[in-house]
Parts: C-alpha cells; structure tokens; sequence
C-alpha cells in the first residue's frame, strides 16, 4: 500500500470520529486490519509502527495548509478541526435565531439615539428606572454608541453618542433620517 | 409422528435451519419439518406468499401450470405442521390456503361454456400476486444494496473551535420608534418639540463637534469658525451654530475670546 | 475576498454542518454576513450569487482528488463524505456495528420507494401479510417516510410517500434514482 493510501485512511479515520483519536488507537486499526480477514488484497503487507503513525500524521497535516481545516494534537489525541478564523461562519450557519433585545435595551438606545449627547443619569431620569450597565456594556461592544465626552457637572458623568456604525446598521447617512414621531401622534400619546 | 421420529432428525437438520434460502431445507415430500427447526423456518419467510413462493421454486413447477392440487396439499401440510406446534398461526396464512383450495374447487368443476365469455383461469390472479411479490422482495434487495449511511458512508464530523464570536440580535429601526413612543408614553417630561427634526440634526451637530474638539488635543483650542462647512449651506450653518449654544449651554464646551472681534476659540470640558 | 478563502468558507461550512447543505442555506449565510454587522472588515464587497457558489463548489470538489474524502450532491444539498473505499477502515473504528434492517422492515420500505404514495393496506395487499406498527413507526421516526394525505376511501387511510432524508441517506439525488425494478416473470425466476 502507497503512503498516499495509507495517509487517507488516516485522514478518514480522523474525521469520522468525532473524539480526539490516540495513537494506540490508530495502531489498533492497522493492527486489526493487518492481522485478519479483511486484509484479502494484501493491502498492508507489513505491520505499521507508531513512528510511522506520526509520519503519515505530520504529512497529513501539510496537506491541510491553505484549508479551512487543521490537524491538531490534544491530550487525548489528535483531531481535525475547522481553523478558528473560521468558526464564524460556522456559527453563522449553526446558532439559532439571535434572541431579541429587551424594551430596557430598546429605549435606552432609542434615547440615546434620539437625544444625545445623553448621560447615563439624564436616560433614567426619563426612563424613571436605572439603566442596566449590561445594557450600556452591549451597546458599546456592538459598537452602536461610544463616550464622547463627559459632562461638566460633579461626577464628570460620560456622554453617550451614537456612532458611524449605528447609523450603517440602520441604513441612514444621518441622524436626522432616523423616523420622525410626527407631533399629532406624539400629542395624541401624551394626552392619552 | 411417533417421539423417535420427532427427535431424531432435529440433530442432523439443525443446522439447516440457519442458513437461508436454497440449503434451509431439502423438502421431504412429505413436507416433515423437525418441530425445532420449523420456527426458524417459517420465521425466514415474510409470509404466505413468500413461503409459496419458495415451494414453487423447490419444487421447480412451471407457473403457468400449477399444479394447484399438489401445491395446496403441501401448504395444507404445512399449515398443520405449524397448528401442531401451537404456533400462533397468522390469518394470511390461512387465507392463502383457502384461496388455493378455491382454485384447486374451480379447476375440479366442469368447465361450462358461457356463451363466448372466456373465463379467466383461477391460477392467473395467483400468479399475478406472485409476480408483484417477487418483484417487491427484489426491489428490497436492490434497496439493501444501495450504500447506506453510517453503514457504507460516513460523513465528516470534524471538532469545531469553540465558538468566541458572539451572535447579535437583529434591530429594526421601527422597533427603535415604538420604543420611544412607549417611553413618551410613560414619561412626562419628554416634550414634544424636543423631537422634531431641528433638534435631531442639532444633537448630531453636537456629538459630532464634541467629538471633534475631543479628538483634538483637550488641552488645545480650536477656532470657532473651523466648526462650519459652508458646503452645508444655510440651514447647516445655523444648525451648528445652535448646536454650539446649545453645548455652550450643557456646560460640555467653554468657548473663549481674547478681545472684541478677535478669533473665538472653543475646547471641550 | 479571494476565491480560496470563500472555498475555505464553503469548505467549513459543509465539515460543520451534520446534514447536506442546499445551495440556498450556503447563499443565506453569505447574504447575512454581506448584510451585517459582521463585514466590518468589508470582507466581502459583493453580493455571493447562487452560480457562483456552484462554481465554488466544484473548486471545492476538485481539492479533495486523491483524499479520501469526496463532495456529493444528494436530494437535500451537497454533503462532503469519506469516499466509500475507506468505509471499511472507518467500520473498523465503530464502535456499534452498523444496524441490518429486517426483511419485512426492507420490502415495506422498498413499496412506499416503488409505489407511493400507497395505504397500509395496499402494501399488505402485496405483502400478503399485515404490516407491523412498529416497522412504520421506526420509518416515520427515522423521518424516511411521512404521510402526505390520505386516500378519499372508506376509513381515509393515510398514505405514505419518502422523504429527501431517505433519499440523502441513500445518496439519492431524486427518486428515478432508485435501481429499477425488474419485470418479474415467475417462470424465469424458477427454471434459474
């Protein structure tokens, strides 16, 4: 048997288990395959050796540069993987459906939008609740409102703007795009 | 059938009974089946048209032609080999023989000539039922043959790095609106002429100059008229010069002047 | 983006993904990244058409030339699997043994194939014995076969058709696909 054979079956045996395969397993396989009945065509002539296990596995590995996969060793033992800088994608196609963001997160984005530059104690004054910093932690990491200053009152409080990004994910050029509350409904809400 | 008859042959034919197919049994003509052997006999057969079937075949009678006594008196046989076992005899077997001992009572009575009528000979129904049998039992080995999965292919499964980006929910911009329009609701002090459109442009003017007089170094000023884009006309002009008051106002920026006339500098704080 | 990296992508996304992939699953993900917050980097500058993922595909396809792996097309979408001449090497590291299905569990299947859509009855017709419940619930719950209606006769029995999962785990792409069946004629069966 050609190396390029023998390469290949190790590459199937790696990628249809679905746990890190050891070395001794592997030799397991060989073994059982060279002493017995399946080996009818002679395929192994000569018992494989861990050392050469570990060459056919290192020549594996190259056949993986360029791909999104890689040939790595664990405590266990080895595994193919997808290469990190591809797991995004991956998450892409596996995550379910994002949950949705709460009202909380809602209007304080919405007042953030609407009114900045806003301090995070003028938000609940009008929301008449405090803001979960959670929720001022997500805005900032999504990268939908930054600090752009801090007021000049005692606290030096931070103000929160809305960012280029913001505007993208919304598809407006800018803020002043952003849907107006026309005065009648606003009225009609407030006398309500 | 006396006890010796009974266990004699179970030895000798056990081993048929684990083979399928052509070497299970050499049929006596009698049809004797050791009792042991029968269950894993009749358990090889699908039912009554399979074990016909194979009668058929074993005894390499041509279809066209059955000799429908011969075989119903097998099958009859076998039927009571079965009842003797107290097997828990299923219904179709049963009604298969009521339907060969029903061709075999309509091949027996005379023929009678209905005028011009040819009547259908009663074994040709059989035969078709056979036929279509024959050729579902192929279609299953056909099925069987086919690579299967996880028997003849495996597909990949290879580890996936844990996952570190994270997946935001979607916003829509009208879900933006209602919550606004829930929080004005609610709150009172959020008057109307604080959301119409001047305002909107004179608060991005004001997060955009901030900005800019932060990224400029906060210790440095800068001047004033570098604050306007004249490429914004009019409305832009006035828009940013409100927006200045307005900051000038909050107490965000200090706007300075030397002299009467002299250059306006503004810094944030 | 260059070509390999959109095969990688392609690439990671069919290793990951437990069932085929349609084309239009594949589009999806490319779309919601085009669309979004993730192409910050401006991976991706235009849009990913469905004949340009075919074409990818078959890029994809011809990287894995003398591995043991291959890229199929069956009824639900494309699947990358071991190719079928390392399947023993990969049996031999199972640690269940591949189940045998039953005569009986065969020929009903083999009908619903052949003859749907078709009623319990008609395939006990054929069979000439009653069809076991639990041989139709494993097919159902197995999702090979599923009732797509029910016969406008006395009782309304249900009537079963396969599903694209029977045909996928066959390596089907359509139903034609099946081997054909033969014309019997009994005599030839017995004086063989």
């Amino acid at each position: 048997m050609d190396n390029r054979r023998l390469i290949n079956i190790l590459e199937s045996l790696l990628l249809s288990h679905n746990k890190p395969l050891p070395i001794n397993k592997i030799k397991e396989v060989f073994d059982s395959y060279y002493k017995d009945k399946f080996n009818q065509q002679n395929e192994l002539s000569t018992e494989i050796t861990n050392d050469f296990i570990l060459k056919l596995l290192s020549d594996l590995s190259s056949r993986y540069q360029n791909t999104s996969l890689e040939l790595v060793s664990v405590s266990s033992g080895y595994r193919l993987q997808i290469r990190q800088d591809y797991s995004l994608w991956v998450s892409l196609l596996l995550e379910e459906k994002p949950q949705k963001y709460s009202r909380a997160f809602l209007e304080t984005l919405a007042l953030i939008a609407y009114k900045q530059p806003i301090t995070r104690g003028e938000i609940e004054e009008i929301r008449g609740v405090s803001v979960n910093s959670h929720t001022i932690k997500t805005l900032i990491e999504r990268e939908w409102i930054r600090i752009i200053g801090h007021k000049d009152v005692p606290g030096k409080p931070a103000l929160y703007a809305t960012t280029k990004n913001f505007l993208d994910y919304f598809s407006l050029n800018k803020l002043d795009e952003l849907p107006m509350l026309n005065e009648v409904n606003i009225k009609e809400i407030i006398t309500a | 059938m006396n006890q010796e008859q009974l266990i004699e042959p179970v030895q000798e034919e056990l081993p048929l009974a684990v083979i399928n197919g052509e070497k299970l049994i050499k049929l006596p003509d009698d049809l004797y089946i050791p009792p042991e052997a029968l269950e894993v006999f009749l358990e090889t057969f699908e039912g009554p048209l399979d074990l016909l079937l194979y009668l058929i075949k074993k005894q390499n009678i041509d279809i066209v032609d059955i000799p429908i006594a011969k075989i119903s008196h097998q099958y009859v046989q076998y039927i009571e080999a079965m009842h003797q076992m107290k097997f828990e005899l299923a219904a179709e077997y049963l009604v298969m023989a009521a339907m060969l001992a029903e061709i075999k009572s309509r091949m027996l009575l005379p023929k009678v000539q209905i005028a011009e009528e040819e009547v259908e000979d009663p074994r040709a129904e059989l035969i078709r039922r056979l036929q279509e049998y024959e050729q579902i039992k192929q279609g299953a080995e056909e099925l069987d043959k086919l690579p299967r999965m996880e028997r003849d292919i495996f597909q990949v499964e290879p580890e996936i790095c844990p996952i570190t980006q994270i997946h935001y929910p979607d916003v829509q911009l009208s879900e933006l609106v209602q919550a606004l329009q829930g929080l004005i609701k609610r709150a009172d002090n959020f008057t109307r002429h604080e959301v119409k459109k001047e305002t909107l442009s004179i608060r991005e003017k004001m997060s955009n100059i901030l900005e800019h007089l932060k990224n400029n170094d906060a210790t440095q000023y800068t001047e004033f008229t570098s604050l306007f884009n004249l490429e914004e006309g009019r409305r832009g002009i006035v828009i940013t010069f409100m927006a200045i008051l307005e900051l000038s106002k909050q107490f965000l920026i200090e706007i300075s002047q030397n002299q009467s006339f002299s250059s306006i500098y503004l810094k944030a704080l």
